[in-house]
């Protein structure tokens, strides 16, 4: 039996609610256990107790990407290989992604506000970040916006490829951009390896959670578009005359 | 040498099948004239035909560069004059015969006045005679005399012939009479897509909305 | 409970709006979730 | 091919055709800028790069929909993708009109605009070539944009939310070396990567574009 | 009249309406003048006044092809032409559509765009206040100039093109007051101004509006 | 009473007269049908009494708020469903009986299809449908069968006697013929518009350009 099978909606829906609640489970536990370990940390010396945004930022940046790259290789499958619970997946996966990046950008704005003095700087990784706002927005919209699912889902496919390659470019672009002129803000505060131990393993447990809480919401929003899918499918038969 | 021929075809809008188990052949010389009631699939299935849209099921073996289809919309650019539009198409087409077109079809009077100031009939004619000019051996037509008089209704019956003579064929859907007498008439009805459990229509596609 | 000192106010807004939008996509999803289930349920008991 | 690229730019130019208004609104986006900002010469010239870079996406932009849409409504386009020519043969003939009307009106007047903006005397060689350099790429990102919104029902602020953050590295890259020109720095690098990027889209939009508007005629 | 702004809302709110395109395409041009302008702060705090208010205009213009084009494309303009409604209240009834699907939400979201802008923080009140005034003019503004470009092929250029000019009054006032605000001078002589610019347009210009549409509609 | 009444009538179309003397009257229950070859005016003549644009010449007297103009545009908005395009018809105009008007052309099972997912016919029937819950007497309609079915036809024409019953009035311009058997006929032809000096319309207007 080949990993394409799961593609079959109705074999994928058996296997995700068989896991489901493990996941959600999971996701309860670490997402709680790592915001709250996070919260009680100590101050940092340099930071103050505005380190403790920490554990919401960092993890919510990570899932921001990851949503956008589980985006695109869903959408890849779909355009190669036509499985429709890909697509639906990929949809599934935008809202998820943007309210992550959205997570990331306030808690950073809120950050920025004491550490930099600033709310909102052109630094490269926040720009860029920002971009891929734009895209997430973009992307959702589109999809809203056709009313056909399977073109919907080739037209968003090929945005998200294209859109991809932009997103990355524009990363590019927007480091030479703000290197150019201006001695970028950069605050990476403190870098992974110089993090001590206090504060890396609820970031992690937190990072653990904020990954099974994006894989589980993006099942359970995958399995409402697949059940809208049949829904409408049921619909529609009945009111072909 | 059969100019379109479909086994089996099934066709689909908005995710479900309407028409299925459709056979038919065309020979050159042949028209073909499609009836059934509104909403039954005929504008599914000549949009199918002219490769606008894949078909769910079956085959359609032609020449992909031997149909030229004439849908509702007449794809005529008001800015531009009757002969504007008419040359524009032959030269996309690679065919000829613009004058001959516009005689046809009585528009000479017309030739320099721009689209946008024809009354709908005038439209359709224009919208008709660029069958004329793609030269191609297989017109799609959808529903072709809408707007049009008995005396325009006379035009297209004559162009029609004139291209069957010539080893074309042609499709037509139509609700009404046309007076082409020797033209094969094709009754949809039958054909209209099966009911599966419950509903009326067939899921194409997505596993057929999971059996 | 835990003295933030002069971020307080920071760290609260930042909890509580990534908290509050965390909150708003989990309902949204589970909400959407249950009314498409339910719908299909309907749906499918009619026949 | 040819013909369509013919019929494209009478079009534009008859009566309706929009020729000559992205020009107005480039125009009109230099003059409102100012009456935004205030009048300070200093301010103005300190933002002219910037200002007239976006100024001409934000025209070229609003030229887009008619790439396909017009065609779309009056049952063109269903005749065009049934005809004997490539559809990616006819993106690129589209955005190639798109360009001549929209694209290389707005380079050759752009100098007029910079004087509007107090742009400073080195500026405008780097302006006209980093404009002649990225408006291709801007017109042949629109028409990939309105072959993905065609379908839709007056899509024309879906068409902007899609292709702006794809104009993002074109503009930095042209603002950028028209402000290095204009402060008298280096300005071929960014030129450089303008022009990679104009070239490498030039090459594969296209692609992209023509299966947007086949999977849009379905 | 109720049936009409109804029909509208829910038009827009639908798949395809564009609600919510506009506050898109504002949050673009807040971007987009960055990337164009450069990103020092302080150059983004002296400008963002009239950038805020320049991006609010272009926002709401975009939009307003589809005040009556759409109903035109349709033919449900003549319908409602022929119908007991005076043509004014059906100007005025789309114009109030067009400001609840485009203005207030730009009014709402104003702040945050500023923060991008660095606006300073003394004109945030300004910017909601002056946008809250000045918005509603430039609906119905726009509503006048989409009803005498309707019948014009495809007029979406030539609609901004007619319209701007008619908005710089608006847009002086506006920013003016925003700047002021934001320096911590005095705002009210320019929001007195631009609420009296609002009071006119909305009295008046329905009227033009109503028969410029009676023309286009002969 | 008169429902309508036309008098020395003459109508114009970018710029040019196309139909000139006309005189006709429209009673209660009756229908009156405009025939005449494409582009002689019967668009134009309809979009003047339906008030859309001024006369040329002569007078129309009729009650201002007592026609309903249905033209070749069904002013459908895609996005909305069947009911909520009819609805909104009804408020706009004050009249009701959507139920009815739906039941009527055959549109109930459609009701709560959005707009976009009808055929040709589909639509074309809810567009005459929207002529019921306007409580207008006279219906204006121009070719209102242009793509439906026979038995579509056969509904629209049970709906226009049920119409004509009640009171109302009706003038269509068609050119196929509806089996409304008690409507007077009207042919347009001999109105045309007589050619002046060298070209075949009278302008209309500034100073009938130059005399
Ligand atoms: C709106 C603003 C911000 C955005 C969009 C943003 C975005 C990001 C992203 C994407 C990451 C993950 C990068 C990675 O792990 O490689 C990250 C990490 C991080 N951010 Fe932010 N950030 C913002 C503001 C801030 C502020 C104001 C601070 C603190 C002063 C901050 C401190 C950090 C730290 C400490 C990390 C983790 C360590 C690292 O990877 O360097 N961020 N941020
Ligand atoms: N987007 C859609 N979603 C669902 N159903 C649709 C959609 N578009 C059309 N349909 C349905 O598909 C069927 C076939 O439509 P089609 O236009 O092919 O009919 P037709 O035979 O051409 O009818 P007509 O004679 O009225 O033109 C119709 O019942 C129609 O209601
Ligand atoms: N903008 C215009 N400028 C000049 N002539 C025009 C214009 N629009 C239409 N005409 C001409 O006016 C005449 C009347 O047009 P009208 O649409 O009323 O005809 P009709 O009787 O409805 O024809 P059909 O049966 O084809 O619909 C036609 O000859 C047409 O060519
Ligand atoms: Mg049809
Ligand atoms: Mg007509």
């Amino acid at each position: 039996m080949s990993i394409w099978e799961y593609a079959n909606p109705v074999k994928f829906m058996r296997a995700s609610g068989a896991v489901l609640p493990w996941v959600v489970g999971g996701a309860a536990i670490c997402t709680l256990g790592g915001l709250i370990w996070g919260f009680l940390t100590p101050d940092d010396f340099k930071q103050g107790s505005t380190v403790k945004i920490l554990f919401l930022h960092v993890p919510a940046a990570l899932m921001a990407i990851n949503c956008w790259m589980m985006m695109l290789v869903a959408s890849l499958i779909w355009i190669v290989r036509r499985h429709h619970v890909s697509a639906l997946a990929a949809k599934a996966a935008a809202p998820v992604g943007a309210v992550m990046t959205l997570i990331a950008l306030i808690t950073g704005a809120v950050w920025g506000q004491p550490m930099w003095g600033t709310w909102w700087e052109w630094d490269p990784r926040l720009t860029s970040f920002l971009i891929l706002f734009l895209f997430y927005l973009g992307y959702i919209a589109l999809w809203e916006a056709v009313e056909d699912p399977d073109s919907a889902a080739d037209l968003t496919g090929v945005l998200c490829l294209v859109g991809s390659v932009f997103a990355l470019l524009s990363r590019y672009a927007v480091l030479f951009w703000n290197q150019g002129l201006h001695q970028g803000a950069s605050l990476s505060v403190a870098s992974g390896e110089r993090m001590s131990a206090t504060y890396r393993y609820p970031l992690y447990l937190a990072m653990l959670g904020f990954f099974l809480l994006t894989v589980a919401l993006i099942l359970i929003r995958t399995r409402t578009e697949i059940r809208r899918r049949r829904l409408a499918a049921l619909l529609a038969r009945e009111n072909r005359a | 040498m059969t100019l379109l021929s479909v086994s089996g075809l099934a066709v689909a809008r908005g995710g479900l099948r309407t028409l299925e188990n459709l056979n038919f052949t065309l020979e050159p010389g042949q028209a073909l004239i499609l009836r059934g009631p509104n909403g039954l699939g005929k504008t599914t299935l000549l949009r199918t035909l002219a490769g606008l849209q894949p078909a769910v099921d079956g085959q359609i073996a032609a020449d992909p560069d031997s149909t030229a289809y004439a849908a509702h919309a007449d794809g005529l650019k008001s800015a531009l004059t009757v002969t504007e539009n008419l040359r524009f198409w032959a030269e996309v087409f690679g065919g000829d015969g613009i004058d001959q077109a516009l005689s046809l079809m009585n528009l000479t009077e017309l030739a320099a006045r721009p689209a946008h100031a024809l009354s709908a009939g005038q439209k359709r004619r224009l919208g008709l005679a660029r069958l004329m000019v793609t030269g191609r051996a297989v017109w799609l037509m959808d529903e072709p005399t809408v707007s049009l008089d008995a005396a325009s209704v006379g035009l297209f019956v004559q162009m029609v012939r004139g291209h069957l003579a010539a080893g074309g064929g042609a499709v037509i859907a139509t609700h009404i009479d046309l007076g082409l007498a020797e033209a094969r008439v094709l009754d949809l009805t039958p054909f209209k897509a099966a009911a599966t459990r419950s509903g009326t229509g067939r899921a194409a596609g997505f596993n057929e909305a999971f059996g | 409970m835990i003295d933030l000192g002069k971020y307080t106010v920071t760290v609260l807004s930042a909890y509580g709006a990534g908290i509050l939008l965390l909150a708003g996509i989990i309902l949204q999803t589970i909400a959407a979730n249950a009314r498409a289930r339910r719908a299909l349920e309907e749906q499918e008991k009619r026949g | 091919m040819k013909a369509l690229l013919i019929r494209d730019l009478r079009l534009a130019t008859r009566a309706g055709g929009g020729f000559g208004l992205a020009l107005a609104f480039f125009l009109i986006v230099c003059t409102l800028v100012p009456f935004g900002v205030g009048p300070q010469g200093g301010t103005l010239a300190l933002i002219a790069p910037g200002i007239l870079w976006v100024g001409a996406l934000l025209s070229c932009l609003l030229s887009l929909d008619r790439i396909f849409a017009l065609d779309h409504e009056d049952g063109s386009l269903d005749l065009l993708a049934t005809a004997p020519l490539p559809l990616e043969g006819v993106v690129a003939s589209k955005a190639l009109a798109h360009w001549l009307t929209t694209g290389l009106p707005l380079v050759l007047a752009a100098p007029v605009f910079g004087i509007l903006l107090h742009l400073p005397g080195p500026g405008y060689v780097w302006l006209v070539l980093s404009l002649a350099l990225g408006t291709p790429a801007l017109s042949v990102l629109g028409a990939f944009g309105a072959a993905v919104t065609v379908g839709l029902r007056r899509g024309g602020l879906l068409l902007s939310l899609l292709v702006l953050p794809l104009y993002i590295p074109t503009l930095i890259f042209g603002a950028e070396a028209v402000r290095r020109g204009a402060a008298g720095l280096d300005p071929w690098t960014p030129l450089v990567f303008l022009a990679a990027i104009t070239l490498a889209v030039l090459a594969l939009v296209p692609f992209a574009a023509a299966s947007a508007l086949r999977v849009n005629l379905r």
